[in-house]
């Protein structure tokens, strides 16, 4: 906790929220653990400097955690951390200080603050290089660089790829105990693979009749889970499923114009049959309404 | 359409919802015991993804008076992307029908999600309505097409 | 969305933190999922009645999970949900209206709302029975009734107890993508016991020497883990630990006033091993800051 | 004490570490390179909770001129309490040692967090200048309790 010029800090100010929850910068997402890492820092900083000003400059206190509003009130009531709702517009060196000029957004007046030490707190970022890796993967990606989760409540660890999870922050900003959770989370599903001897599948996936497959491709364009390959048969090039992949939505099988696919449940003779059946019941035992109107 | 011929009109419509979320909430509707007309029949598919121009036909030559695919909410699909597709060919499907002579409002394509009891009867109502106001259809199959 | 009258409010009103974030009604905790439900239900509304004035007081704005916080600026930019910063001190039923009065943050000054419909946003309690299900599991819970982790970083759906694991709300205050994520964590932990035929155990676990025991059982009461329960030998009440459940930390060994206690690592002839030894290594090789001076 | 006797005066303290905390705090000290004073050896505990009265006797029986137990800090053990043991001990054995003869100051417990590497510096050395300010121990060895 010493400047450059390695004297003891008498005024600190943590500026939250640099490079996060600002659209005009590319990054309107919320980076989640920063409210809490910097109510930490400061208390830290109170420790060492128990005569220091510490100052925080917030949008919206984030302690959602368990014990995390607890540890703020203690930080602002016990430890005299000054937390100040208000996005400071610039920090500008003035005879070896930093000056912080904001609005407090209780008053509405504008506050400035000179300080010997300015703590930024950077919002999270992906890795640069994580497009390339999901691209590998062939997993999902979001415009930030962030890993796609295949639900975002229900399926939190896994991908579009099946074989392929993620924990942590590679899915988005998130907090130890959330990433820990995450990563035992992820073990199981990987689990659930590997425990066997033989991959059992739901039998609902798609399949190539390779007689019919004019070899278009249509199919694997749709295929959001990258199930779909290209193969050889009988010289010519057909579809083929990866049936430990395909998820079985059918997506290929509406998008085939050659009716060369096919669904192991759902298939479509299945479903002509429901259709066919539906008028094929006996009229007034098909409980509408109002009265049964013939009108065929 | 003339008042005679749609007297006491009570259409058929195939309902293919996805099972991830509008038959879901279907079931929501029923549980929850709100009000709707009981003219759709559902029948439960994968994805709306799944929906092939073939189900769309097949029920309109078998006498359907209405056709309605219920999926997912933008985004929230269950496998990712396919209301997505669902919506191409829905716009596709809607010319179709157009350059064929069957009304496109005799289709329609709801996003419902499984907690939206509520929406499915609204929006099943709405059809019901649009389907009951267009009268007796210049059916696929009463012309003769196929049966 | 009707009020008790049939007709569509006007003005909706929704209220965070009650029965939360409030230290004076003995809930200082964060509720954690309130500001995303709000938002949620609030643009849910906006759906249905496009023409009423919605407000959400609220205390911060807590929307740190994905695609929350671009959630929670639609709502406000483009569902028009005005977010007023203040805690409402009372709502007064008058002429049919629900008076909702406040002071508005930003601007220090009193704020009413008349008011069609009232949302209050209560904050999440533990089940009243918790305490009960934890004591009766021999599990830690705090003083909400909520149940504790093993470790509040490293082990987040693990308890005190080996063998129980826990998931969800019942642990604190949590949304679904979490829970779920807990669920799958907790089954990997449960999957770790239960793959093998035998359950095998980091040696490091402690052992009674059952001839040394006078049975006072002061090992038992400081066992965090309750490994340690009576036992019989030779007709004599004695200690005994359960090496399935002993986690190997050695309180039990340190407060054995009989040394009738020992750990299979670190036991006490190792640790005097060692203690022994760093007075027996030959001085010049011991690295010290200044010289090396004899003091034997 | 005698100043003729304090020179060169270069102690030996018996680090006792949790394994969880300071021990990997002083790993961390040694890998970002903060300088403290190298009179303290460390052993490795399981927790701070597994100190037992006789590591502390048996250290100063064998000529430690201190003896420095690290855990972790408050509500962080990894064992959920032993350092509350810890602490309960200690304040103990800091009268039992009075009670001998034996300065208080040459035992310590301090918390060390495992990131906490600059910290587990600054105590150290802290607590060996600490001891060099009491000088020679009368310490239990000389006076022949053990040896």
């Amino acid at each position: 906790m010493r400047l450059s010029n390695g004297e003891a800090p008498q005024t600190i100010v943590f500026i939250h929220c640099v490079g996060s929850r600002d659209p005009s910068k590319g990054f309107p997402y919320c980076s989640r653990i920063c409210c809490m890492a910097t109510a930490k820092h400061a208390v830290i900083a109170r420790s060492k400097l128990p005569d220091a000003e510490i100052f925080s400059f917030y949008i919206d206190i984030r302690a959602a955690g368990k014990g995390y509003e607890e540890f703020v009130r203690r930080a602002i009531e016990q430890e005299d951390i000054e937390f100040i709702k208000g996005r400071p517009a610039r920090v500008i060196e003035k005879k070896g200080k930093l000056v912080v000029r904001s609005e407090d957004a209780f008053s509405g007046r504008p506050i400035e603050v000179e300080a010997d030490l300015v703590v930024l707190t950077n919002g999270a970022q992906s890795q640069d290089d994580a497009p390339e890796l999901a691209q590998t993967l062939g997993i999902g990606y979001d415009q930030y660089g962030f890993f796609n989760e295949l639900h975002p409540k229900l399926r939190p660890v896994e991908t579009n790829k099946a074989g392929v999870f993620i924990a942590g922050m590679c899915q988005g900003p998130k907090d130890i105990p959330e990433s820990v959770s995450q990563a035992s989370a992820a073990a199981v599903k990987a689990l659930q693979i590997l425990s066997k001897d033989e991959l059992s599948r739901e039998p609902q996936v798609a399949e190539v009749n390779p007689f019919r497959c004019t070899g278009c491709m249509d199919c694997m364009e749709v295929c959001f889970y990258t199930a779909i390959e290209e193969d050889e048969f009988m010289r010519r090039k057909v579809a083929k499923v990866n049936p430990g992949v395909c998820q079985g939505c059918g997506a290929c099988v509406a998008a085939c114009m050659g009716g060369a696919l096919e669904m192991k449940i759902f298939n479509d003779e299945q479903i002509y049959a429901e259709i066919t059946g539906l008028f094929a019941v006996p009229k007034g035992t098909r409980g509408t309404d109002g009265g049964e109107a013939a009108h065929e | 359409m003339s008042k005679e011929r749609d007297r006491g009109y009570d259409p058929t419509i195939v309902g293919l919802l996805c099972n991830w979320c509008t038959y879901a909430g279907a079931d929501l509707a029923g549980t929850t015991r709100i009000k709707h007309p009981q003219n759709m029949r559902a029948i439960r598919i994968p994805c709306s993804g799944r929906v092939s121009p073939h189900f769309i036909f097949t029920s309109l030559f078998q006498g359907a008076d209405g056709v309605f695919i219920g999926g997912c909410h933008p985004a929230d699909c269950h496998y990712t992307s396919g209301n997505y597709y669902a919506r191409r060919r829905f716009a596709l499907m809607k010319s179709l029908l157009d350059f064929v002579g069957v009304e496109p409002d005799r289709l329609t394509l709801e996003w419902v999600s499984a907690s939206e009891g509520d929406r499915f009867a609204e929006v099943v109502t709405e059809f019901t309505e649009g389907v009951k106001a267009l009268g007796r259809p210049n059916s696929l199959k009463r012309d003769g097409l196929e049966s």
